[in-house]
C-alpha cells in the first residue's frame, strides 16, 4: 500500500541519546517495516510539558506548541504532525483545541509567534503514533508483517494517563482502554488483565515528590506481577521511565523485589516484525527484557 | 508579599472569585462547580491534598484568598486528567489547578521550596535556554537545588538510577557540553518574552 | 321484571375436561342450580362457544348466564354479554390450577368445582342487569374555584374543549400568586432566564371567551347537589349573589406563603431588608426589575437567599415538608439581580438544592451568571443599620460560624401552605390525639369555637359529612393514590394546583388541565348514570327499602365519598352520582335494606348458602373466604397460575370491597355450618391502599366487634379472621389459607352443621 | 390481517405504559374512541416492572389491575400490541398513522393454558426481568400480562421446538406462519406516551457496570425485590447468589452529568430511599444501606419519607459523587472510592452490592418520531403549538414520577379531546 508520510515531532525525551532514545530507535524500525515515512519538523522545540505551567503560564506554553505547528505547516505542508511522546501529543493537541476555540488566544499566539517570524494557521492535525497505527493502518495491517509471533509472552499493557485522558484514542474508554491489549495480541503475545492499566505513575512529580510517586509505581508494578505479567508495555516515555528506572528505588523504599522490564509497544512490533534486539533498541532497557531479547535473537 | 500581590489585593478587594476568573487559567469555570467531589476522589495524590479541588473552588467562592494561594494542594496535581474526564460539569480542573499554582507562584505566595514548584521552575528555565529540555542538566540542577553538599547526597542517593540510565545510553554525559537544542533560540526567546507580555496585559498583571 | 331464564355453561377447555367430571357439574347446574339451559363446551371462549351463548340470549330468551370456566379476570372480551346478568364460576384458576392433579385429590377437587357451579347459579339468579339511573341529568358546565394559574388554566382548557365554565375568584382580579410576581421560572427550553408570567394574556383570553363566566370578589356560599346537578350559590362582597348549575367542580384555591413572622431568628420583622419571596417579587414588580434596599432605597450590592426557611423542619414548629419550588424561585430571584447588574453578589444558602428535571439547566444558568451556591444551614440573621449579618454553618468548609456581614437584602424562602378550607376531620383527629394523651389540638378547636370564629370554608358543601373536601396530611386535599392522583373522596370535585400538593407553576398548569379533564369526565359520567373510578362504567347504584330503615345513620356516616345525606324525614338520601359503588353502605346497614341490582346482601348470601356443607364427621371442613376483588382475588389467581396449592376446603367469593361485607354473611355462614371465615382486604391506616379509602378499615373495625357474636354462638374467636392482603402476595396468601385450615383442624369442626 | 376502525375523531395513543393507559382510559371514559399502540407484547410498561412505589410502598400491579379492568370493560379502546408507529402524516384533526405489527405467532384463540410452555425446552433471556433470568421460548410475558396471551419467540419459528409448541396447543392458537404487517388508520389527535428507558450504565465507566458482577442498576434491583422476579424476591448478589446485606446506592448515575444526561431525572433519589426499605425488609437490622448523593431531591411531601429513612440507623448518607468502583477479585465485593464533601472525608468503602440509580432517558430520544416534533435538549417532548395535534405525555415529556406522569397523561387526554371536539363540531 501507498507510503504514509507524516511530520514527526519526537520531543525532547525521544531524541537521540535522551531518556527514551530507545523509543525513537524502535519507532524508526517499526515505521520502516510499515512503510511509514517520518520527517522530523525542522528545529522543533519542547512542548512545555504539563509541568511547564509553574513558570510558563498559559500563553507561553501555547506559543511553544504553536511554533511546532507553524514550522510543520511551513515545511511539511499537508502532513499530519505525529508525536510519539504522550505529553508532546497532549500539549500540542491542547494548544490546537484552545486556539481553535478562542480567536483571542489565536491572535495573541500569532502576535507572539511573529517575533520568531512564524504564524500559526491551524491546518495541521496532531496525532499520536498509536492513532496512526490503529486508525490509518488498523490491526489487520499491523498483523501482516508479523514474522515472529511473540507467543508465550505475557504482557501488562500500561496505558497510563496522557494518551488516555482527556482526549484518549477514539472509541476507547478512559477507565478501560483496550487498544494496547489489542496491539499486544496483534503481535501474538498475551495481554494480561490487571487493574492498574490507567493508574497515574506520578508523572513529572516522580522527580519532585519521589515518595508519593513511587507508591503509585509500586501499585502498578505489583499488580502487573500479581497478574502474571512477564513485562510491561507502554506508549508513554514518562510512564516507561518512571515505571522502569525507579523500580530499584521502590524496592528500597517498600522492601519489594521488583525487576520487571518495561518496554514500548514499538519495541514489541519491531521484534515481531523480525527486527533485531538492536533494531528494537532493547539494549536501551535498564531492566533487561530477556524473554523479548531471546525472541529477537531467534532466527 | 510581592508588589504584584499588593496590587492584586488593591484591585479586587474582597472579590477573590472575580480575581480568579480574570487572572487564572480557566478561572471562569470555578463558579460552575456543584460540589459533588468526584474530582477530589479521583486524584491519585488525593490523600496529599490539604484542600481537594472541589473544596478549593468553594474556598474561592467564600473569598478565602490567602488559604488558597498559599496552599500547596494545587502543587499535588500530577496532570493525570482523571478529574477532568469525570467532572459532571466539565470543569477543566487540571488546568484550573495549574492556573492557580502558576498564579500563586507569580504573586510569590506559593509555599517556598515547594518541590514541584521548584522543579517546574527549573524545567521551564531549562527548556527555555535551548528550546529543548536538557535532561542531564535538569536532573543535576534538581539534585543541587538545595546547595552543593545536599546535591551530592541527592545524586548519590539516585546514583543507581543514573548509572542505569548511563548504561542504557539514555543519559548522555556530553549533554553538559554539547547539548541538544533549537537553532533559532533568539526567535524562541523573543517569542516567549512577547507571550509573557501579552499574557500579563490580558490578566492585568504587571510585575 | 321479565321472568328469569338461566343458562349455565360448563367449559371443558384448559384441562377442565380432563380434571373434572363436567357431566356431573352440568347435572349440579341443572338440578341444584335450577338452570333452564345447561351446556358443556370443549372450548367455550372460542368463536363457536361465544356464538352458542349469544344465540341462547338472542333466540332462547336467556336472561341470566352462568359461565363455569376460567377466572372472571380472564377472557373478559370473549364473555361480554352486556344485555344479560352474568356470573362466572372460577374452575380453572379457582380449582384445577390450585389443586394437585392426583387421584387422592380428585374427589375434593370435584367438590370444589361443584360448589362454585352452585354458587355461580345462586348468584346470577339474584342479579339484575342494571339499566343505569333514570334520573341521570346532563350539565355541560364546570365550576372552577380560584382564579390563579391553576384556576385560569382549568377554565381555559375546559372551555377549549367546548364546555362552559363558571370561574369564582375571591380577589378583585384574576391572577392569584402568578399575578403578583415579576417573572416566572422558565417553562420551556433552554431554561436559562426568567420568563414573563403570561397572566395578562390568560386574563384577556378568559374575558373574551363567551363560554367562561367570571365572578370576582366572590366566594362559593353554598354547594348542593351532586355531579351533573350541582347547585352553587356564589356570594359577592357587593352582596349580590348568583346561583349557578354546574356538572362538576375544580377546586384551585392555591396556597398562602408560610408566615415569615414565625421566623424572628431569621430577622423577619426586625429589618425591612429581610423579606420573604413574595416581598422580593413585590420589590421587583414595583421597580420593574430594579430593586433597591427597602430600608433606605440604597443600592443593593449583596443579597442572601435563605432556603428552607421554616420548611423541612423537624422541630414541629414550622412546615415539615418541602415546597418543591422554592429553590427554582430563589434562583429566578437571584437572576433578577444578576441580569440587571452582574456585579451584585448573590448567595443562595441551601441544604439540598432541589431543581428536578430541566431545573438543572436553570441551576447551571444561574451559576453561569455568577450566582453563588453555598451548602449550609442558616442559624441567624441580625440587622445592623442598613445591612444584615447572616450567620450559617458552611457544610462544605465545615465552618460552624461562617458569616456574610454586609447583606443589603435577605430573602427567606418560606413554603406553601394550602388554602384548603375547613378540615372536616379536625375534631375526629383531635379526639384521637387526645385519646393518645395530646390534648393540644382539641383545646385549640374548643378555644376557636368558644371565640365564635369559624374556619372559613371554600366550597360550603351542604354534604352530611362536612363543608369541604377531606384533607390529607398538612392540610393538602386528596388524593394520595399514586396511580390515580385525581381520585378525591368527593366525586365530581377535583383539587388542582398547590392546594393538593406544593408545586410550581408548570406543574400547577399541568395538574389543572388534568383536573379539568376529570371534571368533564365526571359530568359525562353523570349524564348517563355511570360510576366514576374505580368502578368506571358501572351502571348499578344503591337503593334501599325505606320501610325497613331504622334511621341509624351508619350508611350516611360511613360512606367514604359523602354520597348519602339525610332527607327532612331523616331517612338516608342517596345521591347516586356521588356514589362509587363500593357497597360500604350495604356492609354498614344492620337491617340490610341497602342493595345494588347486581350486588346485594342476597347475591353473596345465596352463594354462601348454596355451598354443600358436609357433616361434621366427614373431616371436610368448609372455609369461606371473602376476598377483595382488586387485590386479594387477583393475587390468588396469580398464585394459581404459579400452581401454588391451597386447601380444597376453602370457598372464595370476591367482594367489591371488604367495606361492603355485611356481618350477616358471617353469621349466616357460621349458622349454616362453615367452620371458619377468612376475609382479605387492602392495607389501611395512613398509607391505606384500599381503593375505596375507608372500606377495609371499616371492615376490620366491624369485625373487631364480631367476637361477641361468636361468643354468643358459643364459637371460638378463631373462626373469623381478617387479613391484610396485597396483590403481590402470590406466595403468602396460599400459605395463609393453609395455615388457617390447620388452625380449623386444630379447633375442630363447627357444631352448627346440618341445622 | 388486523382491522383497525378509526376516524378523524379517534385518538391515537402511542405507548401502553401507565401514562398511555391513563390517557387512553380518561379519553375513552369520556366517550372518545381510542387506539392504544404498545410495542411490547403486553400493556403495563415500565411501572409494571417495579416492585413497590414510593412513598406509600404500595404495589404498581394493584393500580395496573384496576386499569386493565377498565380497559377490558371499555369497548372504545382498541389495543394493538407488538405494534410500533412507523409513520404519522397529515395535521391536527386529520392524521394518518402507519403501524407495524410484529408477529406474535399466537392468535386470539390462546386461552393462556400454558401447554406450549410445557412443550418446549428452549429458553430465552427474560426481558421482563431485564434479562437477569431466562424463560421458555413460549411464554406469558408476566403474570399480569394483558392481553393474557402467550408469545412465541421468533427463534422457534421453523424449528422442531416450534412445531412441538404448535402440536401442544389444542386450540389452534399457535400460528407459525404469522407475518409482520403494517396497518394504516386515521386519527384526529395523537398522544405520545412512549415513556423512558434506563440510561445505559455501561457508559458510566468509573462504575464498571460492564466489568463487575455486583454493580447493578436501580431498575434491576426492583426485579430482585419482586416476588415475580428472577430471585423470587430475594436480594442476592449476581456474582455468587450470596445475600446482599450491605448495599450501596449511587445517585445521579448518568443524571445531572454533562458527560451523560444533562437533566435531573427527579425520581432516582426517592427510588433509592425506597429501595433502602427493601434491604431493611429483607434483612432487618442486619441490612445496611449507604446512599451516595449530591443533593437529596425528596421534594414536597416526599420529604417525610426522606426523614423516615434518615432516622433509620441502618441507612447512611454520604454527600459525594463516587469517583470510582473497584472490585475485590477474591470476594467480588465492590469498593467505592471518593470524598465526602461535607467537611472533606476520604473513603474507600466495601459493599456487597452497588445499585446505580440510573437516570431517565426519554424513549423518544434517538427513536425517529415519525412526525415533526419539538423536544428539549434532553429529548423530552415539549408542549409547543408547532406539534399541532400531537401531545407528549408522561415521561416522554419530562422526567416524572408515576403520580406526575399520570397527571400529565390525564392533561394530554384533554388536549387530544380538544382537537377531537373541534373536528366533531366542524364535521357536525
Amino acid at each position: 500500500m501507498a507510503k504514509k508520510e507524516y511530520a514527526f515531532y519526537p520531543g525532547c525525551s525521544s531524541q537521540t541519546k535522551a531518556s527514551s532514545s530507545n523509543y525513537l530507535v524502535s519507532v524508526n524500525s517499526m515505521c520502516k517495516t510499515l512503510d511509514i515515512k517520518l520527517t522530523q519538523i525542522p528545529d522543533w522545540n519542547c512542548c512545555g510539558a504539563s509541568i511547564g505551567y509553574a513558570e510558563g503560564g498559559e500563553l507561553p506554553r501555547h506559543v511553544l506548541n504553536a511554533r511546532n505547528f507553524a514550522l510543520a505547516e511551513q515545511h511539511l505542508s499537508g502532513q499530519d504532525v505525529v508525536a510519539t511522546c504522550a505529553a508532546c501529543w497532549l500539549g500540542a493537541r491542547e494548544t490546537k483545541e484552545r486556539l481553535g476555540a478562542s480567536a483571542q488566544l489565536l491572535a495573541d499566539t500569532n502576535e507572539a509567534l511573529k517575533e520568531a517570524g512564524l504564524s500559526y494557521k491551524g491546518e495541521a492535525e496532531i496525532r499520536h503514533m498509536v492513532e496512526v497505527l490503529i486508525e490509518d493502518l488498523g490491526y489487520e495491517e499491523l498483523a501482516k508483517p508479523v514474522v515472529k509471533p511473540l507467543a508465550g509472552l505475557k504482557i501488562a499493557g500500561y496505558v497510563g494517563c496522557q494518551t488516555n485522558r482527556p482526549f484518549g484514542i477514539a472509541g476507547e474508554s478512559f477507565e478501560n482502554p483496550k487498544y494496547l491489549d489489542k496491539l499486544i495480541e496483534t503481535v501474538g503475545a498475551e495481554a494480561v488483565p490487571y487493574d492498574q492499566k490507567v493508574t497515574c505513575c506520578g508523572g513529572a512529580l516522580a522527580f519532585s515528590e519521589p515518595e508519593k510517586s513511587q507508591k503509585q509505581i509500586r501499585d502498578i508494578v505489583e499488580s502487573a506481577y500479581d497478574h502474571g505479567a512477564d513485562m510491561i508495555v507502554t506508549p508513554c516515555p514518562l510512564c516507561q521511565a518512571n515505571v522502569e528506572i525507579y523500580q530499584g528505588e521502590v524496592n528500597k523504599r517498600f522492601g519489594t523485589k521488583f525487576n520487571i522490564p518495561v518496554a514500548y509497544y514499538s519495541q514489541l512490533l519491531t521484534v515481531a516484525y523480525g527486527g533485531s534486539a538492536k533494531d528494537a533498541a532493547l539494549d536501551g532497557q535498564v531492566i533487561r527484557p530477556t524473554k523479548l531479547e531471546e525472541l529477537a535473537s531467534k532466527k | 508579599m510581592s508588589e504584584a500581590n499588593t496590587q492584586a489585593v488593591e484591585k479586587y478587594r474582597n472579590n477573590f472569585l472575580k480575581e480568579v476568573e480574570e487572572r487564572v487559567e480557566e478561572g471562569e469555570w470555578v463558579k460552575m462547580c456543584m460540589q459533588c467531589g468526584v474530582c477530589s476522589g479521583s486524584c491519585p495524590f488525593g490523600p496529599h491534598w490539604a484542600h481537594p479541588p472541589q473544596e478549593i473552588f468553594m474556598m474561592i467562592r467564600a473569598g478565602k484568598r490567602d488559604e488558597v494561594l498559599t496552599s500547596d494542594s494545587m502543587w499535588m496535581c500530577t496532570s493525570c486528567y482523571n478529574c477532568i474526564v469525570r467532572c459532571p460539569r466539565k470543569l477543566p480542573i487540571t488546568h484550573i489547578m495549574h492556573g492557580l499554582a502558576n498564579y500563586a507562584h507569580r504573586l510569590g505566595l506559593a509555599p517556598k521550596g515547594q518541590p514541584t514548584r521548584e522543579f517546574g521552575k527549573m524545567f521551564w528555565n531549562n527548556l527555555v535556554a535551548t528550546g529543548r529540555v536538557n535532561e542531564l542538566k535538569l536532573s543535576l540542577s534538581l539534585y543541587f537545588k538545595d546547595g552543593f553538599s545536599q546535591g551530592i547526597k541527592n545524586a548519590m542517593a539516585m546514583k543507581d538510577v543514573g548509572l542505569g540510565m548511563l548504561k542504557a545510553k539514555r543519559l548522555n554525559p556530553f549533554e553538559l557540553f554539547s547539548p541538544h537544542g533549537c537553532k533559532d533560540r533568539k526567535g524562541i526567546h523573543a517569542m516567549l518574552k512577547k507571550a509573557r507580555e501579552i499574557e500579563d496585559r490580558r490578566k492585568h498583571l504587571t510585575s | 321484571m321479565a321472568d328469569q331464564k338461566i343458562a349455565a355453561y360448563i367449559c371443558q377447555g384448559c384441562g377442565l375436561g380432563e380434571r373434572l367430571d363436567t357431566v356431573d357439574l352440568a347435572k349440579v347446574a341443572q338440578k341444584e342450580g335450577k338452570a333452564h339451559v345447561v351446556r358443556e363446551h370443549e372450548f367455550l371462549c372460542n368463536v363457536d362457544g361465544v356464538k352458542t351463548i349469544q344465540n341462547d340470549i338472542d333466540s332462547e330468551g336467556v336472561t341470566h348466564i352462568m359461565i363455569a370456566a376460567c377466572s372472571r379476570r380472564a377472557k373478559a372480551e370473549a364473555f361480554y354479554f352486556p344485555a344479560v346478568a352474568m356470573s362466572r364460576a372460577n374452575l380453572r384458576e379457582g380449582v384445577i390450577w390450585c389443586q394437585p392433579d392426583t387421584d387422592e385429590a380428585r374427589e375434593t377437587t370435584q367438590e370444589m368445582a361443584a360448589d362454585y357451579v352452585r354458587m355461580g347459579c345462586a348468584e346470577v339468579k339474584k342479579m339484575i342487569q342494571p339499566q343505569g339511573n333514570p334520573g341521570a341529568v346532563r350539565n355541560n358546565r364546570i365550576l372552577v374555584v380560584g382564579g390563579g394559574m391553576s384556576g385560569m388554566t382549568a377554565a381555559l382548557q375546559a372551555a377549549k374543549a367546548g364546555y362552559g365554565v363558571v370561574l369564582v375568584e375571591k380577589a378583585g382580579q384574576l391572577g392569584g400568586w402568578a399575578g403578583k410576581i415579576y417573572k416566572r421560572i422558565p417553562s420551556r427550553s433552554p431554561y436559562q432566564d426568567p420568563q414573563d408570567t403570561g397572566v395578562e394574556e390568560m386574563v384577556k383570553a378568559i374575558e373574551t371567551d363567551s363560554r367562561i363566566k367570571v365572578y370576582l370578589n366572590a366566594v362559593v356560599a353554598k354547594t348542593g347537589g351532586a355531579p351533573g346537578r350541582f347547585q352553587v350559590e356564589v356570594g359577592q362582597e357587593s352582596g349580590a349573589a348568583g346561583t349557578e348549575e354546574v356538572g362538576a367542580i375544580v377546586q384551585a384555591t392555591g396556597f398562602s406563603l408560610y408566615d415569615a413572622n414565625n421566623l424572628p431568628e431569621l430577622g423577619y420583622g426586625k429589618s425591612a431588608n429581610v423579606v420573604d419571596q413574595a416581598g422580593l417579587e413585590k420589590l421587583a414588580k414595583e421597580g420593574n426589575g430594579a430593586i433597591r434596599r427597602p430600608s433606605d432605597g440604597g443600592e443593593v450590592k449583596t443579597v442572601v437567599f435563605v432556603q428552607c426557611a421554616g420548611q423541612r423542619d423537624a422541630s414541629g414548629k414550622h412546615l415539615a415538608y418541602c415546597s418543591g419550588s422554592c429553590c427554582n424561585t430563589s434562583i429566578k430571584q437571584a437572576m433578577y439581580f444578576k441580569d440587571a447588574n452582574p456585579d451584585v453578589n448573590t448567595v443562595v444558602i441551601f441544604d439540598d438544592l432541589r431543581t428536578p428535571g430541566n431545573g438543572e439547566d436553570f441551576y447551571r444558568s444561574a451559576q453561569n451568571k455568577g450566582v453563588t451556591f453555598t451548602k449550609g444551614k442558616v442559624s441567624a440573621v441580625e440587622a445592623t443599620g442598613n445591612t444584615c449579618k447572616v450567620t450559617f454553618h458552611d457544610l462544605i468548609l465545615n465552618d460552624q460560624n461562617a458569616t456574610i456581614v454586609d447583606a443589603d437584602l435577605v430573602v427567606l424562602a418560606t413554603g406553601q401552605v394550602p388554602n384548603s378550607g375547613v378540615d372536616i376531620d379536625a375534631k375526629l383527629k383531635a379526639e384521637v390525639a387526645a385519646a393518645n394523651g395530646d390534648t393540644s389540638l382539641l383545646e385549640a378547636i374548643e378555644a376557636q369555637e368558644a371565640s365564635g370564629q369559624k374556619p372559613i370554608s371554600v366550597l360550603n358543601l351542604d354534604y352530611r359529612q362536612g363543608p369541604d373536601m377531606p384533607q390529607l396530611k398538612y392540610g393538602f386535599n386528596d388524593s394520595h393514590f399514586i396511580c390515580f392522583p385525581y381520585e378525591t373522596r368527593r366525586t365530581g370535585i377535583y383539587a388542582a394546583g398547590p392546594v393538593r400538593r406544593p408545586m410550581d407553576m408548570v406543574q400547577a398548569a399541568e395538574d389543572a388541565t388534568g383536573a379539568a379533564m376529570k371534571a368533564i369526565q365526571a359530568l359525562e359520567n353523570a349524564a348517563v348514570g355511570r360510576a366514576a373510578h374505580p368502578r368506571s362504567g358501572d351502571l348499578s347504584y344503591p337503593s334501599f327499602r325505606i320501610e325497613g330503615c331504622t334511621q341509624c345513620k351508619r350508611c350516611t356516616v360511613e360512606c367514604p365519598f359523602g354520597a348519602i345525606d339525610e332527607d327532612e324525614k331523616r331517612y338516608p338520601q342517596f345521591n347516586e352520582p356521588r356514589c362509587r359503588r363500593c357497597g360500604t353502605c350495604m356492609g354498614a346497614c344492620p337491617v340490610r335494606v341497602i342493595s345494588f341490582e347486581n350486588y346485594s346482601v342476597d347475591t353473596v348470601g345465596s352463594q354462601i348458602k348454596a355451598v354443600d356443607v358436609p357433616d361434621e364427621f366427614s373431616e371436610k371442613p368448609r372455609i369461606l373466604l371473602l376476598a377483595c376483588e382488586n387485590d386479594a382475588y387477583p393475587a390468588l389467581d396469580m398464585a394459581a397460575m404459579n400452581r401454588e396449592i391451597y386447601s380444597a376446603f376453602v370457598r372464595i367469593i370476591p367482594v367489591r370491597c371488604l367495606g361492603s361485607v355485611n356481618t350477616i354473611w358471617i353469621t349466616d355462614a357460621l349458622n349454616s355450618g362453615y367452620d371458619g371465615v377468612m376475609m382479605m382486604g387492602c392495607k389501611h391506616g395512613d398509607d391505606y391502599q384500599c381503593h375505596f379509602v375507608k372500606g377495609s378499615e371499616l371492615a376490620s373495625y366491624r369485625m373487631s366487634k364480631v367476637d361477641d357474636t361468636l361468643k354468643g354462638m358459643g364459637l371460638e374467636v378463631e373462626r373469623v379472621r381478617t387479613f391484610e392482603a396485597a396483590i403481590t402476595d402470590i406466595e403468602r396468601l396460599p400459605k395463609l389459607i393453609n395455615e388457617y385450615a390447620a388452625v380449623i383442624r386444630e379447633i375442630g369442626m363447627s357444631p352448627f352443621k346440618g341445622f | 390481517m388486523t382491522e383497525v376502525v378509526a376516524t378523524n375523531e379517534t385518538i391515537l395513543v402511542v405507548g401502553g405504559g401507565i401514562s398511555g393507559m391513563t390517557a387512553a382510559l380518561e379519553a375513552a371514559e369520556c366517550g372518545k374512541d381510542v387506539v392504544l399502540v404498545e410495542k411490547n407484547s403486553h400493556l403495563g410498561g415500565r411501572v409494571s416492572m417495579l416492585y413497590r412505589y414510593f412513598p406509600k410502598m404500595c404495589h404498581p400491579s394493584c393500580g395496573l389491575e384496576i386499569n386493565l379492568r377498565r380497559i377490558k370493560g371499555n369497548r372504545r379502546i382498541r389495543v394493538l400490541t407488538m405494534a410500533e408507529v412507523t409513520g404519522i402524516s397529515g395535521s391536527a384533526g386529520d392524521y394518518t398513522a402507519s403501524v407495524k405489527i410484529s408477529p406474535r405467532f399466537v392468535n386470539e384463540k390462546c386461552t393462556a393454558c400454558g401447554a406450549c410452555t410445557d412443550a418446549v425446552e428452549t429458553e430465552v433471556p427474560n426481558p421482563f426481568n431485564y434479562n437477569l433470568n431466562k424463560v421458555k421460548a413460549a411464554y406469558l410475558p408476566s403474570a399480569m400480562a394483558y392481553p393474557q396471551r402467550y408469545v412465541l419467540d421468533p427463534s422457534l419459528v421453523g424449528t422442531a421446538e416450534g412445531e412441538k409448541a404448535k402440536a401442544a396447543c389444542k386450540y389452534d392458537a399457535i400460528d407459525l406462519g404469522m407475518q409482520e404487517e403494517t396497518v394504516q388508520f386515521k386519527a384526529g389527535a395523537v398522544v405520545w406516551a412512549t415513556g423512558w428507558q434506563p440510561y445505559d450504565a455501561a457508559k458510566i465507566q468509573p462504575y464498571g457496570y460492564d466489568r463487575f458482577d455486583n454493580v447493578i442498576t436501580s431498575v434491576e434491583f426492583e426485579r430482585l425485590a419482586d416476588p415475580h422476579g428472577p430471585t423470587g424476591g430475594k436480594i442476592q448478589r449476581p456474582s455468587d447468589g450470596r445475600e446482599a446485606k450491605n448495599v450501596a446506592f449511587i445517585q445521579c448515575a448518568g443524571s445531572r452529568d454533562e458527560n451523560h444526561l444533562r437533566h435531573c431525572s427527579r425520581i432516582c433519589c426517592m427510588a433509592s430511599l425506597k429501595q433502602t426499605n427493601y434491604v431493611r425488609e429483607a434483612y432487618g437490622d442486619e441490612g445496611n444501606s449507604t446512599v451516595y448523593y449530591i443533593d437529596i431531591r425528596a421534594i414536597d411531601r416526599f420529604e417525610d419519607f426522606y426523614q423516615k429513612v434518615k432516622a433509620d440507623p441502618n441507612v447512611a448518607f454520604v454527600k459525594s459523587k463516587v469517583a470510582k468502583i473497584v472490585e475485590d477479585e477474591k470476594t467480588k465485593d465492590v469498593i467505592l472510592h471518593g470524598v465526602d464533601t461535607e467537611g472533606y472525608h476520604r473513603y474507600a468503602n466495601q459493599h456487597d452490592l452497588v445499585v446505580l440509580a440510573v437516570g431517565m432517558e426519554p424513549s423518544v430520544k434517538g427513536a425517529n418520531i415519525p412526525a415533526e416534533i419539538v423536544a428539549d435538549s434532553s429529548g423530552f417532548i415539549e408542549a409547543d403549538p408547532a406539534n399541532g395535534g400531537l401531545f407528549g405525555a408522561g415521561c416522554a415529556s419530562n422526567p416524572l414520577d408515576v403520580n406526575r406522569a399520570v397527571q400529565s397523561a390525564t392533561a394530554s387526554a384533554l388536549r387530544a379531546i380538544q382537537v377531537i371536539n373541534r373536528v366533531a363540531r366542524v364535521e357536525g
